[in-house]
């Protein structure tokens, strides 16, 4: 595993300029994305998470501004090997050579991410023919085909000629997912892929994920709210704070043994999958705004285990392990000994059962 | 990283930092947030200044000049602008088609900042009177029909069902008519004059401000803290004047910014064809309709009032526009 | 300002690139046209009633006789005329190639036809009232339908002799038998054509020197010289066209590229062309006037109104507000209406009346309001607002306004709008206290002001004016009176009535109308009456 | 949809009738009558009254009306402008030329809106951007007879370029400032809508989407954001009809166009009753059915609408 990661992203810093200030919404982060790898990016809402990616692909907002920071990103053109940083190549560059062909998104709402004017065949065939993935419209139309069956949908001919309106949430899902891997991207960047459907939905949809990363071993970047979402697809998890990374790790570690109260927080806080009537820990409070950002950790303000120090100064990156980093006093050799809530640990022994089961 | 010592690793309630938490309170801000909105835009700021002079001397105007109001003085007749100063530079220098009437009726002194009209009467004190006017009609007529649209509006979607439907059925019927056919019948009906004026563009002003009035009422009586006045059983007029009405005076305010143009617009077609007020009283419409006439040989008389008329739409649709970005949540930021 | 100078232009680019070709008039020969403001209300003679139908009617259809240039009576359809002893009956020998557009002749049956349908009580025609004052026998009674139109004083014998019997001498008779009322009407085609009559070029048929080929409502009306016209040879335009602009200024700017020969223009813009070579004042019979309204308590009072005919400046009016030709109104009778049997206009030898006098008009006023009890008084003026022919009667309500409030402390002038149907309405019924209107007359003798409008029980009577011992003069020199026959008497009579008229302030004369016109130098011959409608016969234009 | 549009039209005629029965109404209370003229006797006005019907009781003569129109689809005949012609004879001619007019300047005036507004749009907050917003600002307060005022002295008087006036011999050429003067609204009206609705369009997910397929800046507003954008201007093209009409009244005065803008205010000065209701009638007629037919060609147009409907 001495290969470099595909994507870089090094001390990215974002804000927006709105009528009343700055909106500091991404404050210093780093994390990379190796090949073939999912990469789980949690945080509640508001934390920073969309924005990333869509900084990624240059498409933020025009109020929006990165302040300092690098994504490397690697692929390989014409045969050879290109290195680039995407922040600072330019929104014709990324245009041409990175959107949709090597980095392509899904978002969010399947029902407001299509145009409701254009028939869903079009709509899939319109990246390749614009990147010149197929070399006509014949071509495009067999490539759309199997891209509907490859994601699932059943009567492709007849879909393909069908507008938005007329398909289901998850089938309109579906098609943004075979919209993204029309031109067969080397990451593929999920933003709350299965946030806006049902909850059968949600599993067909993230089977369908696993499923096209085993056969494309395209890198996925997973963007959720909700941990339990991503247990069973993501390699790697970064939990996401108010702008800042506080916890990243392998899977495992993140779900077995975390370390920082918000991951805590989160994984209590995932619905029962057992259907017991288990206790669900919410987080008390709201994320602090980003216009005047706190001082010190900004999640002291919401966490039982907040000590002094949390208001005074930003906790560094605590290594725990070759993998799994904290950004957390808590971590600090000076701190209290504290652990998770016993109903958190009760849950991960049951997962760590059940997973040991399957 | 320095100052980090073992003391400060010790746990604290969250209680106490509380205070810290930026609080962002809706309400009484709103107004604020809007206001700071609207000063960002230009044309908003530029048109709110236009409006205030073009107000400040439609109060005062008429006496900064030099010469008394509606008085007809015959040998001043068809007199172009002329003011001290400005005249050695070539303009407002009163002359017109290549002579000087000023000259030629040995007035050497006599100065008209807007000249005078075919009556001898000075133009620049009926111009602002004429502002005044049509001021005053804008602001009686689009405060009446904004009251009743709102009431309307109000009712009809508050209440909805049968109340709605029969309530837009009469609106559909009044807005099939062409509201001018109806305003020129009214005030014909109605006898030309001040009155009858306001009376036919209330009559027909209402119903845009009915309608989204009625629409945005529609909207937030479905929403959660209407639901949860009514479950406590608050009666309807509590929860129209508390919970509805603040919610959508903003767009009431943009709506009504709309209709004072469109009142102006009004009453100055009307001036125009002839069915106006009473003379002498003018507006500017009249003032308009009348300078036409002249236009050919005396183009002051028709310049300085349509100069007025449409910077005063054309402010007052920039204020709006402003207003309606500010309240809009839709065009915030973020 | 200058972007949206630069941004219609862009449009304007855009547009012509989309396609367009700049029509042109199509040149023809020897067109004379002619600028209106209205159009046509009525090409039949009977239903028109206003200044521009009357223009066309006049153009097409030919009476018994016409004016000349000088306003002289000539022949027309009929070669000669007879007139009895007594001046009772009057024998029209018509001329045998005298035809009609379709063909037909025109016999003295389409003049018999005419009358009697002028007369008929059912078509409400509004002209009917002059068979009454021209004394035709059973005029009265035919009009007040207690007898039949068959009845009417009027009779063919043989197709060529037109007879018409009088109850009494009337000494306008030949001059109203110009007036388009009287014109000869063919039976048989307005039969034909029924409730279609004159409503389209079709349905009409002319004995004129044009043919109107054209009507295209509110813009165009159109005639070609009528071959069929026993004069013909006289006439030299291959054709008339009236083109209608709603705005003078329009018309006048037509005028300066060529497009036009003739506009009328309004004192508004009179200045900028003052001095141009076409620009010609025409003055025209109206004369406008202040109804006091007799009805009205207020205007019951004699020094009132005295005060107000004294207190205004008239010349003011004439010549800087309007400044169009228009004179000021020394009389009620206008200037260049009649010449009396002393060879002098009746508006010269009657003299000046109600001379502008600020110290008389404030010793009427003082007396006015001793007798009203009153120390400050408010009148309403009522005037027509957007009157089409005069632009200018709401300005000119204002100057009045202005000089009434200066001369007569404490009197305020309301000014009242309205449209003109309204104006008339009231003034009709009498629901006002001070009119601003005008009267044209419709025959040249002092008659047409002082009996049709002053007369008591006169329906055009507005103010209400009501004297015996006018009443009895004016009877005394109407046709049939006692002082009728004898000119010198009776000229005299007429000068006496005016004076008493105007000396009660009965009404108000304030100006005379002008129109102030521009004729192209090409053009020559149009003649201009101040009675009766235009005369374009004869005219000619050179290219 | 079939059910849907028969109820429409159901509903339209209804509220034709009552439109028509208000200014029945109104007309009754209307000062002065037809027939004033300064030498007409009360007697003869009297029987004018009698002649034309107009003495009778008023719901007789609705009623009377009311069946010329719908059984004979006669609207009377004129009273006082073109006395005893047919109505419809004076209307129709000059309903072709309003009509004419009002379509050039609606095609004009779009054509010009959407080229402005997606300019505007696309550019948003850019210095082209605020130059068109105020352009369109401009186009939607100055009165349009302000406009006229201003064309026909600068072309018809000043540079002498056009006809300050319309002229039966030269229908178009005589008809573009009439034209320009009538769609400056609505190509302000367009722009602004169009602006709107663009930055609206632009900004939504389904953009970002395309976006993110690397498909070009420009390919991206012209075939998703116009597209999209276009279908809700539909919707204005009833609002704008009514300004139109209401333009035309202005416009057409200013320029002396016989049509039947300027007809409705003779008619309305004159008391023409029978043409004053026959030209509101028609436009009426032309803002309902307007209305109507932009619902339906919505629903054709919208995908969304129209399948939703359909099945």
């Amino acid at each position: 595993m001495e290969q470099k990661p595909i994507l870089e992203v090094k001390n990215l810093q974002i804000s927006f300029q709105l009528n009343f200030g700055t909106n500091h919404v991404i404050r210093d982060i780093s994390f990379h994305l190796n090949k073939g790898e999912t990469l789980a990016i949690v945080g509640e809402s508001g934390s920073g998470k969309s924005v990333t990616t869509k900084a990624i692909l240059g498409l933020i907002d025009d109020n929006g501004c990165v302040e300092v920071g690098s994504c490397l990103f690697r692929y390989q053109k014409d045969n050879k090997d290109v290195e680039i940083d995407l922040l600072k190549c330019g929104k014709d560059y990324l245009q041409k050579n990175i959107r949709g062909n090597k980095i392509a998104i899904i978002f969010q709402d399947p029902m407001t991410s299509l145009d409701p004017t254009m028939k869903v065949g079009r709509q899939i065939m319109e990246g390749m023919l614009d990147h010149k993935k197929v070399s006509n419209r014949k071509a495009a139309v067999k490539r759309t085909l199997e891209l509907l069956e490859l994601v699932g949908i059943d009567l492709p001919e007849k879909r393909i000629n069908q507008y938005p309106h007329q398909l289901s949430g998850g089938m309109r899902q579906r098609v943004v997912i075979a919209i993204a891997l029309a031109c067969e991207p080397d990451v593929l960047i999920a933003d709350e892929p299965t946030t806006a459907l049902d909850v059968t939905i949600q599993s067909q949809i993230l089977e369908l994920i696993k499923d096209i990363q085993k056969k494309t071993g395209v890198a996925i970047i997973f963007i959720t709210h909700d941990l339990g979402v991503v247990a069973n697809v993501a390699d790697r998890v970064a939990v996401m704070y108010a702008g800042k990374i506080v916890e990243t790790g392998l899977a495992n570690e993140i779900y077995y043994s975390p370390k920082h109260p918000y991951t805590w927080g989160l994984l209590s806080s995932i619905p029962s999958m057992s259907g017991q009537n288990e206790e669900i820990l919410s987080i008390p409070g709201t994320p602090p705004n980003l216009i005047n950002p706190p001082k010190g950790d900004a999640f002291a303000y919401r966490s039982e285990y907040a000590m002094d120090i949390d208001f005074e100064e930003h906790p560094p990156m605590f290594q725990v392990s070759d993998t799994h980093f904290v950004a957390s006093w808590l971590l600090h050799p000076d701190a209290p000994k504290v652990s998770m809530p016993t109903v958190l640990q009760a849950r991960i022994e049951s997962y760590k059962k059940r997973g040991d089961q399957q | 990283m320095e100052k980090i010592n073992k003391e400060m690793f010790t746990r604290i309630s969250t209680q106490d930092h509380q205070v810290q938490e930026m609080v962002f309170d809706t309400g009484a801000t709103f107004f604020k947030d809007a206001w700071k909105r609207f000063r960002k835009n230009k044309g908003g700021v530029i048109g709110l200044f236009a409006i205030i002079f073009i107000l400040t001397m439609a109060i005062i105007g008429p006496w900064l000049g030099t010469h008394v109001y509606n008085e007809l003085i015959a040998e001043h007749i068809d007199l172009p602008a002329r003011v001290p100063f400005l005249e050695y530079f070539g303009i407002f220098d009163g002359s017109v088609n290549g002579f000087n009437p000023y000259i030629k009726k040995g007035l050497t002194d006599v100065y008209y900042w807007f000249g005078t009209d075919n009556l001898g009467r000075d133009l620049w004190s009926r111009v602002w009177m004429g502002t005044r006017i049509s001021f005053f009609v804008a602001f009686v007529a689009v405060t009446i029909d904004v009251v009743f649209g709102i009431t309307y509006g109000l009712i009809s979607g508050y209440f909805g069902g049968k109340v709605d439907l029969v309530m837009q059925r009469i609106v559909e019927v009044i807005s099939g008519i062409p509201n001018l056919v109806v305003v020129i019948l009214l005030v014909l009906v109605l006898k030309p004059g001040l009155t009858s004026i306001i009376l036919a563009l209330m009559i027909t002003g209402w119903i845009s401000m009915s309608r989204v009035v009625r629409s945005q009422t529609l909207k937030i009586k479905e929403m959660e803290f209407v639901l949860a006045a009514k479950s406590l059983g608050a009666s309807s007029f509590v929860i129209i004047a508390k919970e509805v009405l603040p919610n959508i005076i903003g767009q009431i305010i943009v709506m009504t910014m709309f209709s004072i143009p469109s009142a102006i617009f009004y009453e100055s077609f009307l001036a125009f064809i002839g069915l106006g007020l009473q003379p002498p009283v003018a507006s500017l419409g009249v003032l308009i309709s009348r300078g036409y006439l002249a236009m050919l040989t005396y183009p002051h008389m028709v310049t300085f009032p349509v100069v007025v008329l449409s910077t005063l739409m054309l402010s007052f649709n920039l204020v709006a526009d402003g207003l309606r970005d500010a309240f809009d949540p839709k065009m915030k930021g973020f | 300002m200058k972007y949206l100078t630069k941004f219609v232009s862009l449009l304007l680019v855009s547009f012509l690139i989309v396609g367009c070709t700049g029509g042109k008039d199509e040149g023809s020969d020897l067109v004379l046209k002619v600028a209106k403001s209205s159009d046509v209300i009525s090409l039949d003679t009977h239903v028109a009633t206003d200044g521009v139908s009357f223009e066309v009617i006049k153009a097409f259809t030919e009476g018994l006789v016409e004016y000349d240039a000088d306003g002289k009576i000539i022949a027309g359809v009929a070669k000669t005329w007879d007139i009895s002893e007594d001046g009772k009956t009057y024998t029209f020998t018509l001329r045998e190639d005298a035809f009609w557009s379709n063909g037909t002749k025109v016999t003295a049956g389409d003049f018999v036809y005419g009358f009697q349908r002028l007369a008929d009580p059912d078509n409400a025609h509004q002209y009917s009232y002059l068979v009454e004052s021209l004394k035709i026998t059973n005029g009265a009674d035919v009009i007040a339908g207690t007898k039949p139109v068959t009845e009417l004083g009027v009779k063919a014998e043989g197709d060529y002799k037109f007879v018409v019997t009088l109850d009494a001498a009337v000494p306008y008779f030949m001059q109203l038998m110009t007036f388009p009322s009287f014109h000869p009407v063919n039976k048989a085609f307005v039969e034909a054509a029924g409730d279609k009559y004159a409503t389209t070029v079709e349905f009409l048929i002319s004995n004129g020197p044009f043919v109107l080929t054209e009507w295209i409502s509110g813009s165009l009306i159109k005639f070609s010289k009528n071959e069929k016209y026993w004069d013909k040879a006289v006439v030299k335009l291959d054709g008339l066209e009236f083109q209608i602009f709603k705005d003078y200024q329009s018309a006048a700017l037509e005028f300066e590229a060529g497009t036009i020969d003739v506009t009328a223009i309004t004192s508004n813009i009179v200045d900028r062309y003052k001095d141009n070579a076409g620009y010609t004042e025409v003055k025209l019979g109206y004369v406008w006037f202040l109804s006091p309204n007799q009805l009205d308590v207020t205007m019951q009072n004699k020094n009132l109104r005295l005060a107000l005919a004294h207190a205004f400046d008239r010349a003011q009016i004439a010549n800087n507000l309007l400044g169009d030709g228009s004179i000021v109104a020394t009389g009620i009778v206008s200037s260049g209406l009649v010449t009396g049997p002393n060879g002098k206009d009746f508006r010269d030898d009657s003299g000046a009346f109600q001379t502008m006098d600020v110290a008389k008009a404030k010793t009427f006023w003082e007396a006015a309001k001793t007798e009203l009890g009153v120390t400050a008084l408010t009148i309403e003026l009522l005037v027509g607002s957007p009157e089409t022919d005069t632009g200018l009667a709401v300005g000119t309500a204002e100057f009045l306004k202005s000089e009434f409030e200066k001369n007569l402390p404490g009197l305020t002038v309301e000014i009242k709008t309205t449209i003109k149907k309204d104006r008339l309405d009231l003034m009709n019924t009498g629901g006002y206290q001070l009119g601003l209107t005008r009267w044209g007359p419709d025959f040249a003798d002092p008659l047409t002001y002082l009996k049709d409008l002053f007369e008591t029980g006169s329906p055009y009577n507005y103010p209400r004016f009501s004297n015996a011992e006018y009443d009895g003069i004016i009877a005394s020199v109407s046709p049939g009176g006692d002082l009728a026959a004898d000119l010198n008497v009776r000229w005299d009579t007429l000068k006496q009535a005016e004076a008493l008229l105007l000396g009660e302030a009965g009404v108000i004369p304030a100006w005379q109308t002008g129109t102030a016109m521009l004729i192209s130098s090409k053009v020559t011959g149009i003649e201009y009456h101040v009675v009766g409608m235009p005369g374009y016969k004869r005219a000619t234009k050179v290219e | 949809m079939l059910k849907y549009i028969s109820k429409r039209i159901f509903w339209s005629i209804i509220t034709l009738l009552i439109i028509v029965f208000i200014l029945f109404l109104l007309l009754q209370f209307m000062p002065g009558t037809p027939f004033d003229d300064e030498k007409l006797t009360e007697a003869q006005r009297i029987i004018m009254y009698a002649k034309y019907g107009l003495d009778s009781p008023f719901w007789q003569r609705f009623g009377i009306y009311l069946k010329n129109i719908l059984l004979e689809g006669d609207f009377g005949i004129s009273l006082a402008l073109q006395k005893n012609q047919l109505v419809q004879d004076i209307v129709l001619p000059r309903l072709g030329i309003s009509i004419r007019i009002g379509l050039q300047a609606l095609l004009l005036g779009t054509t010009m809106g959407v080229i402005y507004g997606v300019i505007s749009g696309a550019n948003k907050n850019k210095w082209i951007d605020t130059i068109t917003t105020f352009v369109a600002v401009l186009g939607v307060s100055v009165p349009s007879y302000v406009f006229a005022l201003l064309l026909s002295y600068f072309f018809g008087y000043k540079w002498r370029i056009f006809s300050i006036t319309y002229r039966h011999g030269a229908p178009f050429w005589s008809s573009i400032l009439p034209t320009i003067s009538l769609s400056m609204f609505v190509m302000a009206q367009t722009t602004r809508f169009l602006r709107t609705e663009l930055i609206e369009v632009l900004s939504s997910e389904y953009i970002k989407l395309v976006e993110a397929k690397g498909v070009k800046r420009i390919k991206v507003i012209f075939r998703h954001g116009i597209r999209n954008a276009l279908i809700s201007v539909v919707t204005i093209l009833g609002p704008l009809t009514v300004t139109l009409m209401t333009g035309s009244l202005v416009v057409e005065r200013v320029y002396g166009v016989p049509g039947i803008g300027d007809l409705l205010v003779e008619g309305i000065l004159t008391n023409d009753f029978n043409v004053i209701v026959m030209i509101a009638f028609i436009y009426s007629s032309l803002y309902i059915t307007m209305n109507l037919a932009v619902d339906i060609l919505y629903g054709i147009i919208d995908p969304r609408i129209r399948v939703a409907k359909g099945g």
